[in-house]
Order: C-alpha cells, then structure tokens, then sequence
C-alpha cells in the first residue's frame, strides 16, 4: 500500500506490519533529512504533495514492482509537512521469499518514486535562503539538479 | 467561448501566485495555452517546457483540450534526486 | 561493527543506532526464518558460528564496503542458537549521503556475509528431519546447494 | 615424531564426532593429512575437498603444516544462500 503522511512516520511500527513467516527477506529504505545538499548547510525541508495523483501514482508504482519481482509484500510511505533535521521522509519496505527480488523491488519502487510521485521539496538553508528543489531557473541559486540521494 | 476553469497550485507555482487554487473564467484552448496566459499575469519562473499538466486528475498532453468545468493542475518539476 | 548474538535481536534498537544526520539514506537487511525451503515446510533453525574467525572475516567484509562505497555507517549482526519462524536471523544496516551507495553496500555485506562466513545453519523439518544446509553429501536428503535468499 | 593438536569441530563435524572438541597425538604432518585420518576415524560424511581448515584462528591452505600446540578447526561447507 502507498500512503501519504502528515505527521511523523516510526519506522518500528512501520517494520512490525511486516511480518511474515513466508518472507526470508526484508529490505527497507529509509530518506532521511540531511544537514546538508550540494555543500550548503540545510536547516530543515518542507514536502507538498498533490495527493490525489500522488497516491494513484504510488500505487501504481508498487503495482509494477510487484509484477517485475517475486515478492511477498510492498509499502511504500512519503511524508508531507515541515520536517526537522534526521526525520524520516519516505519508508519503502520489501518483503520477499528471497534477498535478490526484495534488494531489486525495493531500488525500483524509491527510484520510480523520486521520479515520478507529484511531490516537492523545499530547502531551508543555514542562510535563510530557501529553494523548491529542482524549480530553479536563471538566477535562482539553488542547482537544476542534483545526484541521486 | 470562455470556461470556467478551477486552478490548483503547487510548490513554487503556488508560492509565486500567493494561493492554492483559484476558479478562473479563460478562452485558452489548452492545458499549455492556459499556463501561458496564467505565466505572463502571474510572473512564473518556470518555462511551459518544465511544467505537465493533469487535468481531473490525469496527467495529460500539453496540447489536452480545456473543457468547461475542468480542474488543471500545473505540475512543477518534481524533487527527482 | 560486525556481531554475534545467542540472543534475540531488536531491530527497533539496532535501526535508532544509525541515525546520523548526515545520512541521507538508510538501507537495512533482514534475513528471516521463514516456514518453508526448497518446497520442504520448515519448523526452526540452528545457527552455529566459528566465532573468533566469524569476527575476523565479518569485520573484514564491513571494511571492504566502507572501502568500496561512500558510506557513513555499516553494521551486520548475525544470530546463532535455535530459531523459530519468523525470528530476525540476520541484520545488515547501511547509511550514506545517497541512496545507490547505500543499496550497494548493503548487498554486498549481506552476499558476502553468506559466502564467507563460518556460519552453519540446520533446519529442522515439520517431518521430523534435520539437514546441515550444504553439508549434504550422498544419500542425505537435504539439496546440496540453493538459490541465494 | 607425534605432535599434540587441539581440534575443534563445527555443525555436522561436532555432531559426528560427539564432541565439540579435542586434544590428540597424531603424525599427520599436515591440515589435509590431519582431516584424512579424522575421517576414517570418525566417518565423517564430508570429503576433504569440501572442507576448509584454519589453524591459530586463519585459514590456511590444505598442505598447511601442523606444528606441535596448534589449533586447528575443521570447516564445513558454509550455508550460503
């Protein structure tokens, strides 16, 4: 299931719903907020989403991943709101009979995500300066692009 | 020949209009002819080239017709990364 | 740091240990005993370790991925004793700047950990049997080789 | 010309052999020579080429020699998967 969230994600309670006796693997991905990007100093992040088509592309998403690999479960958690430094932005968790389809799924379902999902981040720097992450254009400071995190 | 056209913003699009949404009258044609119009009043950064488009929901071509009662949604370039 | 636990472990505990804000992405493993292999419905499984030289080795995979890749944090703990379905048999946690080093990482720790370890594994079967996995030799029933999980 | 070597034994090795471990006498001069005469001993079920050895806690080679006090542990396949 994909969701969106407003308020914090705990990660054990997230892990527990899991469980299950048929899987031999989980594979979880956490996307943490950093204290910096591109060099500069990041004092916290703000995510909006465009829920109803976020929620319908996420689940699409798990859809393919579930068809591409042999898996037992998929989930797959993006936060939205004003998050602080260390806080859990996105959950994805894999569970498979064998390590090989979790590792794969799981890579799949956060690249396809980061790709696609109507969702926006926004830097709030040490400076003061803020930047919505990838909507830069000439003259804005913030760099067009940025590697994969 | 003008639409009443119900417009949601997001990001920086939303932040550089100062709203969330709006419901507009238009005689723009298209998803892309409207953002145009919308660009040049409103002073958006972002060229039509980096923008999609969703109309009801869907995403939809630049060239997608507007019909009366439409909800668009103008879609900035997302975090990637 | 590579470990060996007689005792169950916590991934609740093991995961808030990495939490670095530095990191941007978190990749964790988790090998699970599950109630079946190789179409034979398992009821437990026994874990011994050779553990002077299990350290050794563990410790030497863990260095080979902070060599390899740009990591902040690894860690693999492996359980031994008796399991029962559905317990945390093994545990790898990678943290990075970016999510591909962190993917990376984890997989190489976790198919080098199976690989290079002397860690012995028994299953015990819902039949009553027991098999050393890949300790079979001719006449034993267990297969002597499996498909990576 | 008898050296005393202390053995130890893993998984199915501790299992057929009943002991976890033991100090002998043998002649064997080395690591592979030493797992020969075990196995016949004992009939462990694993042939020499499937079995590694480590003496003073590292691996070694099969036609590693065996010194007067050492250590050495038997090892079986490894579960892999």
């Amino acid at each position: 299931m994909f969701r969106i969230s407003s308020t914090a994600l705990d990660p054990a309670v997230l892990h527990a719903a899991q469980r299950n006796v048929q899987a031999g693997a989980c594979v979880t991905f956490e996307g943490w907020v950093r204290d910096r990007n591109e060099g500069q100093p990041v004092r916290s992040l703000e995510y909006e989403a465009y829920e109803p088509l976020a929620r319908a592309e996420g689940e699409r998403i798990l859809a393919e991943a579930r068809e591409r690999f042999a898996l037992v479960g998929a989930e797959c958690i993006h936060r939205v709101g004003h998050l602080q430094l260390g806080e859990l932005a996105v959950w994805v968790g894999v569970t498979a009979e064998h390590r090989a389809a979790a590792f794969d799924a799981c890579r799949y379902i956060i690249d396809e995500a980061k790709a696609r999902l109507p969702i926006w981040k926004k830097e709030y720097y040490a400076s003061g300066a803020t930047a919505w992450i990838n909507c830069a254009t000439r003259g804005e400071h913030a760099a067009p692009a940025r590697p994969p995190g | 020949m003008n639409k009443t056209i119900s417009v949601q913003y997001f990001a920086i699009l939303r932040e550089q209009r100062g709203l969330s949404g709006e419901t507009i009258p238009t005689a723009a044609a298209t998803a892309a002819a409207l953002y145009e119009e919308l660009r040049v009043r409103h002073g958006f950064t972002l060229p039509a080239e980096r923008v999609r488009a969703a109309i009801n929901e869907e995403f939809v071509a630049a060239e997608a017709p507007l019909r009366e009662g439409d909800r668009i949604v103008f879609i900035p370039p997302v975090a990637g990364g």
